[in-house]
């Protein structure tokens, strides 16, 4: 077995003990200085996307990866049920994990010079990599109390960061809310997870999917579960923390938590289509099941709505991307939605492909425009839109930036939220017509927002409070530029990305039994 | 049904902490009430592990008659290091909500959430 | 009545009634499989060398949920020390 | 906080080293009876927290530095994860038992069924709760201390 096969192997608790090693050891690390600590964090990081990229051009080749902690062979000899904890990675799983490192490197390079002049940064960074470790764990774990011990990470730790900026009442209170919300959510998780241990006595997730039954008490469970990770996406009924939370956090902290929000976005589709996937597919009668999935796109419709139209009144910059964020979570939901009304069917596949993609264009798309919102803000310390005005000639590559965000994130054509986008409207219409023509108002509508914030931005007479603006420093730039060239790639050339990873990572979804196979070999 | 009482105590517990955190204004009251609900879920893991006459899993100087029996005789194991787990979780999450509910007041001077709203919808 | 009370009220007697209906249907003292915790019970000696079951789940078995719990300890640590933190305003 | 009366300060010192040894007692015995590193952190962490009660956080304040608490419970955290890297290095995978059998410290293996405590056995289970229970009794006094010291402060005071 040579070096590369050994890494191969072991790379995926690494991907995850490497940012939590790191996270350990920046405390004793910032110490020393804090140029020193900067750039251990980012090497720790780009230590991670590198074993990253090993584990996914190994799993996209080689199919399902699973490590076993601990040792040993997956099931113990004549058991059928995993004992010990597992971590199991298809390309859904890699798909994430790489989103989340984009999010989090970049991240880190903003939070350079847009923290610079903050104190306790040395605590500041290391709860950042305990969020990104909490990430990256809820993505590749195969084992559902594993799942929930992420998500109670990602909780505090986002808790712990949105309430960075302490002398602001607000920033508390908002961390207040979410880390109410979040808690019992969380435990709504861990009781539904109680009623999966007491009738199958297991906790690995292929285990549970194998011997699921679709009974009362996994009814509740699904209920329990779907609300509860919904309400931590931000999902409409429930999304009533998202704006106080995305709009009061630092912006470089919520361009990583829009990473958290996905992370348990995540975990309803490795609900819905893994852990249930057998019993929707086989159990349950078609008529319930069509119940669950206009629900899905009822709802997913709603946030469209919803966030469109709360986001044309907000005067707040940040929390008018906020809402943005949550219409953006109603596209990926209706992508998922119609995909799960058709498994299989043509227009389905298409669906799913385009509401995962979409996760990964949202991600950019919305996190791009935060971090614009944070340069303006590092700027003029003015988050008020009615206050702002004529800031184009002062901050050049802002502006552009803003541009490009902007049409990208409503669907524009040279853009990457045209391509998932369009795979929407695609599939939807065949669905229902009627619901693409709303699909597509909304995101026109969504233009409209913005163009209406990029002129009372940008245009406009110079005010002259702002006489003296200057561009944002070095590092700023470089983590706009990065996020902005991606944008561009993957707008010109959206099958380059589409046949390399979204279609793996959708396929991988619907195929629940070859997940299932993987760790219990023999069942069918 | 009288031998779910555990669990109805679980049901009960359950309830009693969304009733706070659902209606109470105080933002003490609602800390309360998660930890409620909170201690609920532990218990009702608990519950699930437990065995009729069973022992502890542990085998130091344990009834000869437990271990003759095992693992019929003892109660399950894993539920109570999930327990464990989610214990120490709670315990985190109190101590930085209360931490926060300390700022709070600090900066409003009052822990009544009609009062402290300051975001709007 | 406000809508807020309404709407809580509504979320409050459904979560009730489904979590009384999962109290009426599991059983007290009769756990339903035993699979994976009498593997544990049954092996805990001889594979791991350890007198106590639940020790054995909490270090070995299941030794990296304990990591994770002990990181949120670590991160409730930092998240205090860092909102009680003195700010230059 | 300000001090309690004497006869409180007496007291928690003549039960403080009591509660120690105790919360030390169940965190070595980890792997031989109920307990372990959490909880006898937990117990061995309330210690110091009535010391704390006893002496006001003040005072407790300027004699024990945050930070270095803070390190310790770094420290601690190391130790978890580094153990769990020494099983990677010299077991194979992540998180194995490396020591079990065939290690130096910790490898004896004892008879099945019901046995006396052998405190020799269990591979890195003892060291992994010694671990903890450093972490658990440093995290766990540093979030009373600096909430206690924080409302003790002037600025708190209305």
């Amino acid at each position: 077995m040579n070096w590369f096969e050994l890494i191969t192997l072991h790379s995926p608790p690494l991907i995850v003990a490497v940012p939590l090693l790191a996270a350990f050891l920046t405390p004793l690390v910032s110490k020393i200085n804090d140029t020193v600590r900067n750039l251990f964090v980012l090497i720790m990081l780009s230590i991670t996307g590198l074993l990253i990229a090993i584990l996914g051009y190994d799993v996209l080749t080689n199919g399902i990866r699973t490590y076993v902690f601990g040792g040993g062979a997956p099931l113990p000899s004549g058991m059928n049920i995993p004992v010990r904890i597992m971590f199991e990675v298809d390309g859904m799983n890699i798909f994430m994990v790489i989103i989340t490192i984009i999010l989090a490197i970049v991240g880190i390079v903003y939070s350079w010079s847009f923290m610079k002049d903050q104190d306790g940064l040395d605590k500041y960074y290391t709860i950042i990599l305990l969020l990104v470790t909490s990430m990256l764990g809820m993505e590749l774990t195969g084992d559902l109390f594993n799942f929930f011990v992420f998500l109670e990470i990602s909780c505090i730790t986002s808790c712990a960061l949105i309430a960075f900026w302490v002398h602001k009442g607000e920033s508390l209170e908002a961390a207040f809310k979410y880390i109410v919300i979040s808690s019992i959510g969380a435990l709504f998780v861990l009781f539904a997870i109680g009623l999966f241990y007491a009738q199958y006595n297991a906790l690995n997730m292929a285990t549970i999917a194998n011997a699921i039954q679709f009974g009362f008490l996994d009814k509740i469970a699904l209920v329990l579960l779907i609300a509860a990770l919904a309400m931590k996406a931000g999902l409409v009924p429930m999304h009533m923390w998202l704006p106080d939370a995305y709009g009061e956090a630092p912006p470089s902290i919520t361009f990583i938590l829009a990473g958290a929000t996905l992370a348990s976005l995540y975990g309803v589709l490795r609900i819905c289509f893994t852990i249930y996937g057998n019993a929707f597919a086989n159990i349950m009668p078609v008529l319930s099941s069509a119940i669950i999935e206009w629900f899905i796109i009822a709802l997913s419709l709603a946030a469209i709505l919803i966030g469109v139209i709360m986001a044309l009144i907000q005067t707040d910059f940040k929390r008018l991307i906020a809402y943005a964020a949550v219409a953006e979570i109603g596209y990926i939901f209706l992508g998922i939605g119609v995909g799960l009304t058709s498994v299989g069917v043509g227009y389905g596949e298409i669906a799913l492909k385009g509401g995962v993609f979409h996760i990964l264009n949202d991600a950019l798309d919305i996190g791009l425009l935060f971090l614009v919102a944070g340069a303006i803000y590092y700027a003029t310390k003015e988050t008020s839109l009615d206050k702002m005005g004529g800031l184009a000639r002062n901050m050049k590559y802002t502006t552009v930036f803003f541009i490009v965000g902007l049409l990208a994130v409503s669907g524009m054509p040279p853009f990457n939220g045209f391509a998932s986008k369009l795979l929407i409207y695609e599939s939807i219409y065949q669905l229902n017509p009627i619901l693409a023509i709303v699909a597509i108002l909304a995101s026109i509508l969504l233009l409209a927002v913005f163009v209406k914030v990029f002129y009372s931005v940008f245009m406009g007479p110079a005010l002259p409070k702002f006489k003296d603006v200057k561009e944002v420093p070095r590092s700023m730039l470089i983590a706009m530029g990065a996020i902005v060239v991606i944008i561009i790639i993957f707008g010109l050339f959206p099958n380059l990305v589409i046949d390399n990873i979204v279609q793996p990572a959708a396929s991988a979804l619907v195929d629940h039994s070859s997940y299932i196979l993987k760790v219990l070999p023999g069942v069918t | 049904m009288i031998y779910n009482i555990p669990f109805i105590a679980v049901v009960v517990m359950i309830f009693i902490g969304l009733y706070a955190v659902l209606f109470k204004r105080n933002l003490v009251k609602m800390v309360i009430g998660i930890s409620i609900i909170e201690s609920g879920v532990n218990l009702f893991l608990i519950t699930l592990g437990y065995r009729e006459g069973g022992v502890v899993p542990i085998f130091t100087s344990a009834p000869s008659e437990a271990v003759k029996n095992a693992p019929g005789s003892m109660v399950l194991p894993v539920p109570q290091a999930l327990t464990l787990t989610s214990i120490v979780i709670g315990v985190a999450v109190l101590a930085l909500m209360l931490s926060l509910i300390m700022h709070i007041y600090k900066h409003y001077g009052t822990l009544d959430v009609r009062k402290i709203r300051r975001l709007k919808e | 009545m406000s809508l807020r009370t309404i709407v809580a009220v509504v979320m409050f007697s459904v979560l009730a009634m489904f979590f009384v209906f999962t109290a009426l249907m599991l059983s007290f003292g009769a756990p339903m499989k035993t699979e994976m915790d009498d593997y544990i019970i049954m092996h805990t000696q001889n594979e791991t060398g350890t007198n106590s079951g639940v020790t054995t789940i909490v270090f070995d078995y299941r030794g990296f949920d304990t990591l994770g719990e002990a990181t949120i300890l670590f991160a409730a640590v930092s998240g205090v020390i860092m909102i009680f933190r003195r700010v230059k305003k | 906080m300000s001090q309690m009366s004497k006869i409180v300060r007496t007291l928690s010192n003549i039960t403080f080293p009591f509660i120690m040894i105790f919360g030390l007692y169940v965190i070595a015995h980890g792997h031989l009876t109920p307990g372990g590193g959490f909880q006898g952190g937990a117990v061995a962490a309330s210690g110091c927290i009535m010391l704390l009660v006893a002496y006001g956080s003040t005072w407790v304040f300027e004699k024990i530095k945050v930070s270095r608490l803070s390190v310790f419970e770094s420290l601690g955290a190391l130790g978890f994860i580094g153990v769990a890297f020494f099983g990677l290095i010299f077991g194979g995978w992540f998180f194995n038992n490396f020591l079990v059998r065939n290690g130096i410290l910790f490898n004896i293996v004892p008879k099945t069924g019901s046995t006396a405590a052998e405190f020799n056995t269990a591979g890195v289970l003892p060291l992994m709760n010694f671990a903890v229970g450093i972490k658990v009794i440093a995290g766990l006094f540093v979030i009373v201390l600096v909430m206690a010291y924080a409302s003790s402060l002037k600025e708190w005071k209305q």
